[in-house]
C-alpha cells in the first residue's frame, strides 16, 4: 500500500504509531539481538570449558578482537552507505608493512603517516567509484590485489620485523596490568567515529545515502562527499588496524591482514547491520566483532574436531544473523 | 513467516547447542592449577597442545597423528588447533588457550604460519609461562637462549640443503644437463627463499644446466598445475626436469606433464608426502626429502613434556640445540618403500634422546 | 440486461485514521466499458488493489460472475479472471516482449520447465494480436516506447482469457495519463476491441476521455460510489461538480492570496538553455512570482527544471540568479546558492522514508542547526516543532519515521526542507500535488501563495493545467524541447486552459 | 522483501479534471533513476574489445604467446573456472552473490575423490560417483538458497555460512589421508585430447553449452533474469520468486561440483583447497565480462569473455615474463578499468551505482 494512492494513510507494514506492549518489547529484543547472541554463545561455550568465563580469558578475547573491531567498524561506514569495501584486509597487510618499515625512523608516531596513507588509498578508491560510477565491489576488488601486490614491493615480498618493538608497545599492553591498551585503542575509535556520526551531521548523510541516494542527492546532499570520506574512514580504520598488528605481532607482512575480510564483514552484518545500507551502527558491530572472534577461536578451544569447527562456525554465523538481522529495516534482500 | 521462522531457529540452536557439547571430545581436564616452576608439574597435570595449520592436508594431519601417539604413550591427549593458514586466528587461539588457567603446565608444538608469527607466539606462551617448541618458521635473530626459560627449542630444517638434495637427484636423472623449470614456494616465507638458494647452488656446480623458468606457484597444488602447464607451453621441450619447492606442486608439475602427454621429465619436491612417495615408487617422480611429520608432531610435545615434569633442565641444553636443523632424508627409488609406511619409534622421545636428530646449529 | 461480471457489494477497507473504501459497490456488465472517475483519495486506487487482491478488505464482497471471492493476489485475480493494467507499468525491463505477456502463466510455450521460444512467440503474438498490435514479440521490452509498453500490459492481461472460461473483466489503471494524443486514440480503438472478449473498468481523471469511452460511469467520493451517469446525458461540467462534491472555486486555489510582483526584480534569467531534451530556452522568473512550465510529454520541461537544479546534466546556455551568474553543476551546488527543488516522485527522490521527520525536515539545511560541525540537537527540535505547528504536519513526533506518515504530510516536510532557508530563492516545484487529497493540496497552494509572497522565485510544473494556471503569474509553454509562447495569467483574468493547450499540442 | 503492497511504490495519481497534459514519471529520461538501456551490448563489446587488445598486445610482445600450443594451454587453463563461471552467473543474475564456491568445490573435490576408484576406499563408481558430486554441488546451491530465501538472510552473509560447511566437510572426508583417484577414466579427463584439446576442456565446452541452454530454455534460467530485473514485478506476475531463486541457487552449486570434478581429474587427488582464489576470479570473470553484480545483465556466454580475459592475462603475463607480484596488482588494475571503460560512455546519466 504506497500512501500516495491512500492519502492520510499509514502504511500499515510499516511501524504503527502507537506501538503496542508486546511489539515493543520485540524491537528492543532485536535492537538487543546482538548482545544476547553473544552472551548465550559465551554461556554455551564455557559449558564445555569453564575457563573462558574467567576474567583473564574474556579480556583476551576482547584483546584479539581489537584489530578486527577497528577493520569492521570502518568498513560499517561504506556499508552503511550501501557500498562494500573489499579491500580493508590488503590495505591492513600493506599499512603493517608500511608501519615495520617507517618505525625505525618515526617510532611511534609511525601511526600518524600511516593512517594518513591509507585513509588516502580509500579515497582514491572512493574517487574511482565515484567519477568512474563502477560499483564499489568492482574498485575494491581490483584495490585488494592492488594493495597487496605494492604491499609486496614495499617489502620485497618479505616478512619485514621490527626490531624496535617498545616504540609500538603502546598499542599492544595491559593497562593497569589487565585492560588491553589495543581494546581501549578500538573503542576509542568507536568512540570518537561513533561522536562524529552522532553529533555532526556526516552520521545522517551516511544514513541518508544508505537508504535512498536519488533523495539524498536531490535534497542538496554532498553524496559523493559522503561516499568518498566512507571510503577513507575506512581506508583510515584499515591503516590503524595494520599498526595494532604490527604491535602484536612484532612485523609487518604483505598478507598479515589478509583473512580478517571476511570475518570483518561477518561482524558488521552479525551486529545487524543491513548489508544493504542505512540501517545500523557502530556499536552493533564490536558486539558482532566479539562474537565472530569467540567464534573462531571458542570453538577450537573446547575441543571442536578441526573439521566440524567450520562447519559449526558456518551454521552459528547463519543462526546469529537470521536472529539478529532486523527484517523490517532491509528493504531487499539480494 | 515470522513465528515459524523463530521457532525453527529455537530448535535449530537447541540442536546445535547439543552438538557442541557431544562432539567436543570428552576430556575434562579437571585443571588444578599446579604450582608450576619450571619443571615440576606432575604429569597429570599436563596440557598438550599441537597447532598446525590444517588438518586439509596429508603432511600435517601426519604431525597431529604422531603427537597423539606420544601423547597416548605418557597416558594424556593431544588438544588440536588448527588455525587454517591465518596468522591472526593462529594468535587469538594461542592467546586464549593460554588464557585458562594451569598453563603453567602447558606445552605447545606449535608451526608457526610464518617466521613472522613466531615471536608473538613465543612472547605469549612466556607471559603464560608455557612451554613450548617451535618448528620450522622462526626470524634469524629470535633465539630461545635469549632469555626464554620455557621455549625449549626451535626445530627446523636446513631448507637450502633440502633444496640442494633434491637438485641433485634431479640433476643426476637428468644426467646432468638440461633445462629446468623451478616452481616457488610463498616468496615471502624463509623455506621458499632457502629451497631456492638450494637450487641455485646445485645449479652452480652443473653449469651445464640451465634454469629456463622459475615462477611461484604459492605451495598450491592447483596453481602449479596450471603454472607448469604455461611454462611448458613456454619452454616445450627443453624442460628436462621440475624443481619444486614442496610436494604438493610437484605433484601438480607431474598431472600437467602427464596431461601435456611429456615423459621423461624428473619431478623433484619436498615434504615426503605419501602421495610423493607413492608417485616416485611408481617413476612419475623422481625424490624428495623427508622431514619425518609423525615424528615432528611427537619430539615437540616430548620436549616439552621432559621439561614440564622437570626431567629435562632447559638451562642445561646446549644453544646448539635449543634451535637446530633436524635430520632430513632424500627419498628416491631405492627407498620410496620404507618411508611409505612410517612408524614412529617411541624410543626417540625418551627425555634423553631428544636431541639426537640434531644436525647442528641453525644459520 | 445480462448478469453482471464483476459485482462488489459493500466493500470497506479502513486505515489508521482513514476509511479508504466505504461501502463501496458497483457492478460490471459482460462487454461494458465502465468509467470509474474520482478524485485523489476517492478510494479508486484501493479499490482496483482489492479487485487484484493487493490489498484485503475489511468487509463487503466481491463477486465474479455471480461467485464470491476472496483474492490473494494479482496471480489469483488472474486466475478468476480479473486482471488490470497498472499504471506504474508491471514488465520486466530485461527480459522479451513475448515473456512478459506470458510471464508466471506460460502454459503450453513451457513444458517441464523448458521453454518453447516459437510457441512462446505464437502464443504472444496471438495476444498482440487481440488489440492489432504490431510489435515484435522477441523485442526486448526495454527496447520499446513508454506507449508500446502499455500495449504490452493490455496483451499481458488478456493472457487471462485463455485461462478462464467466460470472459475476463480487464482493469485499466489511467492508462492515458502519459500517452501523447494519437496515441490514446489507439488505445481507445483497441478499448473498442477489448470489449468484444472482455468487460473493461476504465479509470482515469481525464473526465472527456472517460465520457468517450465509457458506457456507464461511476463517480467515486470519500469511498463511496455517489452517482452513476450515463456518459450521453452529461457533460465534463457536469462531472466535475459531482467530482468535487462543491463548488469548484478560487478559494480552493487561495487565488485572493496572489500578490502582484510586476516591479520586483528580475530573480532567475535562462538563456538558450540546452540539455539532451530541450533546446535553447530563454524565459525569466521575477522575485516573489510564480512561472508555470505548461507542455505535453516529450516538450522537455521536466529536463529544464532539472537541469536547473543540476540534477541533470545541460549542454549550454546561460543562467543568472540575481544577475550572478548561476553554474549549473549539482544539486549540491545549486542548494548552496538558494535553490530547492521538490521532486516530482516523493517516496524515492523525496523523502527517506525511514529517517525521522526532523531528520528528512532539516536535511538540506543542516547548517541551520549546526554550531560548526556539531548538530544541536535542542535548536533543531525547536526548528522542527516551529515548522510542524506553522505548516500543521500531522506526526506523533519529530522522531517518527517519515514513511509512515501520509503523503500530504511528507509533502509538507518537503516542502518545511526548503522554507526552513530565509535566503531561499528559487524554488522548483515538480508536480508537488501528486497523489494529494484534495485538502492536502489546497494546503500546498496556500505554502506556495506564502512563499512567493515571501519574495521566492517559484517555477512550477503541474499535473494539471487548471492548477497551474490558478497558481501562477504566467505559463511559459513548451513544445518539443523550445519555449513556444508565454501567457500571462494575472490574478482575476485568468486565461482559459484551452488557450494553453491549443499551444503546447 | 518487499511485499506486493509496495510493488508499485511510485503509482503517483494525478487528480482533477484537467486536459491532457503532464508527463508521466516513466517518461523518457523523466525519472531521475536511470535504468541503463542497450548497455549490455556496450559492455559486451568493451570486455570483448579488451580481450581481442590483450591478444594483440600479448602477440607482439611474445612469439611464444602465438603459438597453437599455447592456445591450448590457454583453453585447458580456463576450464575450471569457466565452469565455475557459468554457475556463478546464474547467481549474479538473480542480483544476488556467492561466497561459497571454495567451500562447496573443496568437498565435492573429496567426494568425487573417495567415490571413484581410489587410494582410500572400495569404491569404484565411475559416471555414478561424478554424478553424485554434481547433486551433491547441487545440494549446496540448495542449502544457500533455501536458507536465503526462508531465512531472508542476504545471499553475501548465508554464501559465506555455506563455504564454511563445505570446508568443513571436506576437511572430515579428507581426515588425514589424500584419497589419489585411480580411475583410469577420470584421470584420463585430465590427460587425453582429442582435436588437441583435453577432455576437461571438452567437458567445460558441455557444460557452457548446458548452461547456455537453461539459461535460454529454462524456467530457472528465464526467471533468474525476472528476477534480477525486476524482482517486484515478478512476483505480481505470479513467480514464485523464493522457489525459482533457489532453483538458481541449486543449478549454480551442481555447476561448481562439476568444476571440483574437473580440478579433481587434473589434480590426480582429492585436494580440500582444489577451489582456492577462484571464487573471486569467478566473480571478477562474471562482471567483466557484462554479468553485473546488479542482476538481470548479462549471461554465460558474455560471462565467458571474462575468464577468457583474465586467463589470457594471466597465461599473458608468465609467459611475459612479469614478475608474479606485479602479475596480482595488474590484475586487479584491469578488472576495475574494463568494468570502467564498459561503463564509461553512459557514467553521466544520474544513478545509483553501489
Amino acid at each position: 500500500m504506497s500512501t500516495d494512492t491512500a492519502p492520510e494513510v499509514a502504511r500499515p507494514s510499516e511501524a504503527p504509531r502507537q506501538p503496542d506492549g508486546s511489539s515493543r518489547v520485540r524491537r528492543e529484543l532485536v535492537r538487543f539481538m546482538p548482545l544476547i547472541i553473544l552472551a548465550v554463545l559465551l554461556v554455551l561455550l564455557s559449558l564445555r570449558n569453564p575457563d573462558l568465563l574467567t576474567q583473564r580469558s574474556l579480556t583476551t578475547m576482547a584483546d584479539s578482537a581489537a584489530p578486527l573491531m577497528v577493520l569492521a567498524v570502518g568498513i560499517t561506514v561504506v556499508i552503511l552507505c550501501g557500498g562494500i569495501d573489499l579491500s580493508i584486509g590488503a590495505l591492513a597487510s600493506f599499512a603493517s608493512v608500511l608501519t615495520a618499515l617507517w618505525v625505525p625512523s618515526m617510532s611511534g608516531a609511525v601511526v600518524v603517516p600511516v593512517v594518513l596513507v591509507c585513509a588516502l588509498a580509500g579515497v582514491v578508491q572512493g574517487w574511482i567509484h565515484i567519477a568512474a560510477r563502477v560499483p564499489s565491489f568492482i574498485v575494491t576488488l581490483g584495490g585488494m590485489s592492488l594493495w597487496t601486490g605494492l604491499a609486496l614491493a614495499f617489502s620485497g615480498a618479505s616478512t619485514v620485523a621490527v626490531t624496535d618493538i617498545a616504540a609500538l608497545r603502546w598499542a599492544f599492553t595491559r593497562i593497569g596490568g589487565t585492560v588491553p591498551s589495543a581494546l581501549v585503542i578500538a573503542l576509542g575509535v568507536v568512540v570518537v567515529l561513533g561522536a562524529v556520526m552522532r553529533f555532526t551531521p556526516f552520521g545522517r548523510w551516511v544514513a541518508s545515502v544508505g537508504h535512498a541516494e536519488p533523495a539524498a542527492r536531490l535534497a542538496g546532499l554532498p553524496v559523493s562527499m559522503v561516499k568518498i570520506a566512507a571510503f577513507g574512514v575506512s581506508g583510515a580504520c584499515a591503516g590503524l588496524a595494520g599498526v595494532l598488528l604490527v604491535a602484536r605481532t612484532f612485523s609487518g607482512a604483505p598478507t598479515l591482514g589478509e583473512s580478517l575480510l571476511l570475518p570483518a564483514v561477518a561482524a558488521v552484518i552479525v551486529g545487524g547491520t543491513a548489508i544493504t545500507g542505512g540501517h545500523g551502527g557502530l556499536f552493533r558491530t564490536v558486539v558482532g566483532a566479539l562474537i565472530v572472534v569467540l567464534l573462531r577461536t571458542g570453538l577450537s578451544l573446547i575441543g571442536v574436531d578441526a573439521g566440524f569447527e567450520p562447519i559449526f562456525y558456518g551454521v552459528l554465523i547463519i543462526i546469529a544473523v537470521s536472529v539478529t538481522i532486523d527484517r523490517s529495516k532491509v528493504a531487499v534482500l539480494k | 513467516m515470522r513465528k515459524p521462522t523463530r521457532q525453527r531457529l529455537a530448535v535449530l540452536t537447541g540442536v546445535l547447542a547439543g552438538g557442541l557439547l557431544l562432539t567436543a571430545c570428552a576430556d575434562d581436564s579437571g585443571t588444578s592449577s599446579a604450582s608450576g616452576d619450571g619443571g615440576s608439574c606432575s604429569p597429570e597435570d599436563i596440557t598438550l597442545i599441537g597447532q598446525v595449520r590444517n588438518q586439509t592436508n596429508p603432511y600435517e594431519a601426519a604431525w597431529l597423528a604422531g603427537g597423539d601417539e606420544f601423547a597416548e604413550s605418557v597416558g594424556l591427549e593431544q588438544q588440536h588447533l588448527t588455525y587454517d593458514g591465518d596468522s591472526q586466528r593462529q594468535q587469538e587461539q594461542i592467546r586464549q588457550a593460554l588464557a585458562g588457567s594451569g598453563m603453567e603446565c602447558a606445552v605447545l608444538n606449535v608451526l608457526p604460519n610464518g617466521d613472522s608469527d613466531t615471536a608473538p607466539i613465543v612472547a605469549a606462551a612466556d607471559e603464560a609461562g608455557a612451554f613450548l617448541v617451535t618448528q620450522w618458521n622462526k626470524p634469524a635473530d629470535l633465539n630461545p637462549w635469549d632469555g626464554y626459560d620455557r621455549w625449549v627449542s626451535h626445530i627446523t630444517y636446513d631448507g637450502e640443503e633440502s633444496g640442494y638434495l633434491i637438485a641433485k637427484a634431479l640433476i643426476e636423472q637428468m644426467g646432468g644437463s638440461g633445462g629446468i623449470i623451478a616452481l616457488q614456494g610463498i616468496l615471502d616465507t624463509s623455506a621458499a627463499q632457502d629451497r631456492f638458494a638450494g637450487l641455485q647452488r646445485a645449479l652452480s656446480e652443473h653449469p651445464e644446466v640451465e634454469l629456463l623458468d622459475e615462477q611461484t606457484a604459492g605451495f598450491d597444488r592447483a596453481e602449479a598445475l596450471n603454472v607448469t602447464r604455461t611454462l611448458l607451453t613456454a619452454h616445450g621441450e627443453h624442460v628436462g626436469g621440475v624443481w619444486a619447492a614442496n610436494d604438493d606442486m610437484a605433484l601438480g608439475a607431474v598431472q600437467a606433464l602427464e596431461a601435456a602427454g611429456i615423459t621423461g621429465v624428473g619431478v623433484v619436491g619436498i615434504d615426503a608426502v605419501p602421495e610423493a612417495i607413492a608417485a616416485i615408487e611408481a617413476g612419475t617422480m623422481t625424490a624428495t626429502v623427508s622431514s619425518d611429520g609423525p615424528w615432528q608432531g611427537a619430539i615437540g610435545l616430548a620436549m616439552g613434556y621432559c621439561a614440564a615434569t622437570g626431567e629435562l633442565d632447559v638451562a642445561d641444553v646446549a644453544n646448539d640445540d635449543r634451535a637446530f636443523f633436524a635430520e632430513q632424508f632424500l627419498i628416491d627409488q631405492t627407498n620410496a618403500a620404507e618411508f611409505a609406511e612410517p612408524e614412529l619409534n617411541m624410543d626417540d622421545f625418551e627425555c634423553g634422546s631428544l636431541f639426537d636428530r640434531a644436525t647442528g646449529p641453525i644459520g | 440486461m445480462s448478469d453482471p461480471v464483476l459485482s462488489v457489494e459493500g466493500l470497506t477497507k479502513r486505515y489508521p485514521g482513514v476509511t479508504a473504501l466505504d461501502g463501496m459497490s458497483f457492478e460490471v456488465r459482460p462487454h461494458e466499458v465502465v468509467g470509474l472517475i474520482g478524485e485523489n483519495g476517492a478510494g479508486k486506487s484501493t479499490l482496483l488493489k482489492s479487485l487484484v487482491g493487493l490489498v484485503t478488505p475489511d468487509a463487503g464482497t466481491i463477486r465474479v460472475r455471480g461467485e464470491a471471492v476472496r483474492l490473494r493476489g494479482v496471480a489469483h485475480a488472474g486466475s478468476v479472471g480479473i486482471g488490470m493494467v497498472f499504471q506504474e507499468q508491471s514488465l520486466v525491463p530485461n527480459l522479451t516482449v513475448a515473456e512478459n505477456i506470458l510471464l508466471g502463466a506460460e502454459r503450453s510455450a513451457v513444458r517441464g520447465g523448458i521453454y518453447r521460444w516459437r510457441a512462446m512467440k505464437t502464443l504472444a503474438q496471438e495476444q498482440l494480436d487481440k488489440i492489432g498490435s504490431r510489435i515484435d514479440p522477441g523485442a526486448r521490452t526495454d527496447t520499446l516506447t513508454f506507449a508500446q509498453r502499455q500495449m504490452v500490459e493490455v496483451a499481458k492481461v488478456l493472457t487471462i482469457e485463455e485461462r478462464i472460461t467466460g470472459e475476463p473483466v480487464v482493469l485499466l489503471d489511467e492508462p492515458t495519463s502519459v500517452l501523447e494524443r494519437d496515441e490514446i486514440a489507439t488505445l481507445f480503438a483497441q478499448i473498442e476491441r477489448l470489449r468484444r472478449r472482455a468487460s473493461v473498468v476504465f479509470v482515469s481523471h481525464r473526465l472527456d476521455e472517460v465520457l468517450e469511452v465509457s458506457d456507464r460511469v461511476y463517480v467515486l467520493r470519500n469511498g463511496q460510489v455517489v452517482a452513476e451517469v450515463d456518459p450521453s446525458a452529461v457533460d465534463a461540467t457536469d462531472l466535475h461538480h459531482l467530482l468535487i462534491g462543491r463548488e469548484s472555486g478560487g478559494s480552493h486555489y487561495h487565488d485572493e492570496a496572489q500578490r502582484e510582483c510586476d516591479g520586483a526584480p528580475v530573480r532567475l534569467r535562462v538563456e538558450n538553455l540546452s540539455t539532451a531534451g530541450c533546446t535553447k530556452v530563454s524565459f525569466e522568473v521575477r522575485a516573489g512570482e510564480v512561472v508555470g512550465v505548461a507542455g505535453v510529454q516529450g516538450s522537455g520541461r521536466e529536463d529544464v527544471c532539472r537541469a536547473l537544479f543540476g540534477a541533470i546534466r545541460s549542454s549550454g546556455g546561460r543562467v543568472t540568479l540575481d544577475d550572478q551568474p548561476f553554474r549549473l553543476g549539482s544539486p549540491r551546488s545549486a542548494v548552496r546558492s538558494g535553490v530547492g527543488y521538490v521532486p516530482s516522485e516523493r517516496r524515492t527522490d523525496g523523502i527517506i522514508p525511514p529517517m525521522s521527520v526532523a531528520e528528512n525536515l532539516s536535511m538540506a539545511h543542516v547548517g541551520e542547526v549546526c554550531s560548526g560541525p556539531v548538530l544541536q540537537v535542542k535548536r533543531e527540535r525547536g526548528l522542527v516543532d516551529h515548522w510542524v505547528r506553522r505548516l500543521g504536519i500531522k506526526t506523533p513526533s519529530p522522531d517518527t519515521a517519515i514513511g509512515t506518515l501520509s503523503g500530504g504530510n511528507q509533502q509538507k516536510v518537503v516542502l518545511a526542507r526548503w522554507m526552513i532557508d530565509d535566503d531561499l530563492r528559487l524554488l522548483i516545484l515538480d508536480h508537488p500535488t501528486r497523489g494529494l487529497d484534495v485538502g492536502a493540496k489546497s494546503d500546498v497552494y496556500a505554502l506556495i501563495r506564502d512563499l512567493a509572497a515571501a519574495g521566492c522565485a517559484v517555477l512550477l510544473l503541474s499535473d494539471t493545467l487548471e492548477e497551474m494556471i490558478a497558481l501562477s503569474h504566467r505559463v511559459v509553454v513548451m513544445k518539443d524541447g523550445e519555449v513556444v509562447t508565454t501567457v500571462e495569467t494575472p490574478k482575476g483574468a485568468k486565461p482559459d486552459p484551452v488557450v494553453i493547450l491549443e499551444e503546447m499540442v | 522483501m518487499s511485499s506486493p503492497d509496495t510493488a508499485q511504490p511510485r503509482a503517483a495519481d494525478a487528480a482533477g479534471p484537467a486536459p491532457p497534459l503532464g508527463p508521466g514519471p516513466a517518461a523518457s529520461g523523466g525519472r531521475l533513476v536511470w535504468r541503463p538501456r542497450g548497455t549490455d551490448a556496450v559492455q559486451t563489446t568493451a570486455s570483448l574489445a579488451a580481450l581481442v587488445l590483450m591478444i594483440l598486445v600479448f602477440s607482439v610482445l611474445d612469439a611464444q604467446f602465438r603459438s597453437w600450443d599455447n592456445v591450448v594451454a590457454v583453453v585447458d587453463a580456463a576450464a575450471v573456472l569457466a565452469v565455475v563461471t557459468v554457475g556463478l552467473t546464474f547467481v549474479l543474475l538473480l542480483g544476488a552473490i556467492d561466497l561459497s564456491v571454495e567451500g562447496v568445490i573443496g568437498a565435492c573435490a573429496l567426494t568425487v575423490a573417495l567415490l571413484v576408484a581410489n587410494s582410500r576406499t572400495g569404491l569404484d563408481l565411475g559416471v555414478l560417483g561424478v554424478a553424485a558430486t554434481v547433486a551433491l554441488g547441487a545440494a549446496f546451491g540448495l542449502l544457500s538458497g533455501v536458507l536465503s530465501t526462508r531465512l531472508r538472510i542476504p545471499s553475501f552473509l548465508t554464501t559465506l555460512g555455506v563455504y564454511a560447511i563445505g570446508l568443513g566437510v571436506a576437511t572430515i572426508l579428507f581426515s588425514g589421508e589424500r584419497p589419489i583417484v585411480e580411475d583410469p577414466w577420470l584421470g584420463d579427463w585430465a590427460s587425453s585430447r582429442f582435436l588437441g584439446f583435453t577432455i576437461v576442456s571438452w567437458v567445460a565446452a558441455g557444460a557452457i553449452l548446458v548452461g547456455w541452454l537453461i539459461q535460454r530454455y529454462t524456467r530457472v534460467g528465464r526467471y533468474a533474469y525476472a528476477i534480477g530485473g525486476a524482482e517486484d514485478i515478478a512476483r505480481l506476475s505470479g513467480v514464485p520468486v523464493a522457489r525459482y531463486k533457489t532453483a538458481a541457487f541449486a543449478v549454480a552449486g551442481a555447476f561448481y561440483g562439476l568444476g571440483a570434478v574437473m580440478a579433481t581429474s587434473q589434480l590426480g587427488s582429492g585436494v580440500v583447497q582444489a577451489g582456492s582464489g577462484l571464487n573471486f576470479s569467478a566473480i571478477a570473470a562474471a562482471v567483466i565480462g557484462g554479468t553485473l553484480l546488479v542482476g538481470g545483465r548479462g549471461g554465460v556466454l558474455q560471462s565467458m569473455i571474462g575468464v577468457l580475459v583474465l586467463t589470457v592475462l594471466q597465461n599473458g603475463l608468465i609467459l611475459a615474463g612479469v614478475s608474479p607480484y606485479a602479475q596480482q596488482a595488474v590484475q586487479g588494475v584491469i578488472v576495475v578499468v574494463a568494468v570502467a571503460a564498459a561503463t564509461w560512455p553512459v557514467r553521466h546519466r544520474l544513478g545509483v551505482v553501489k
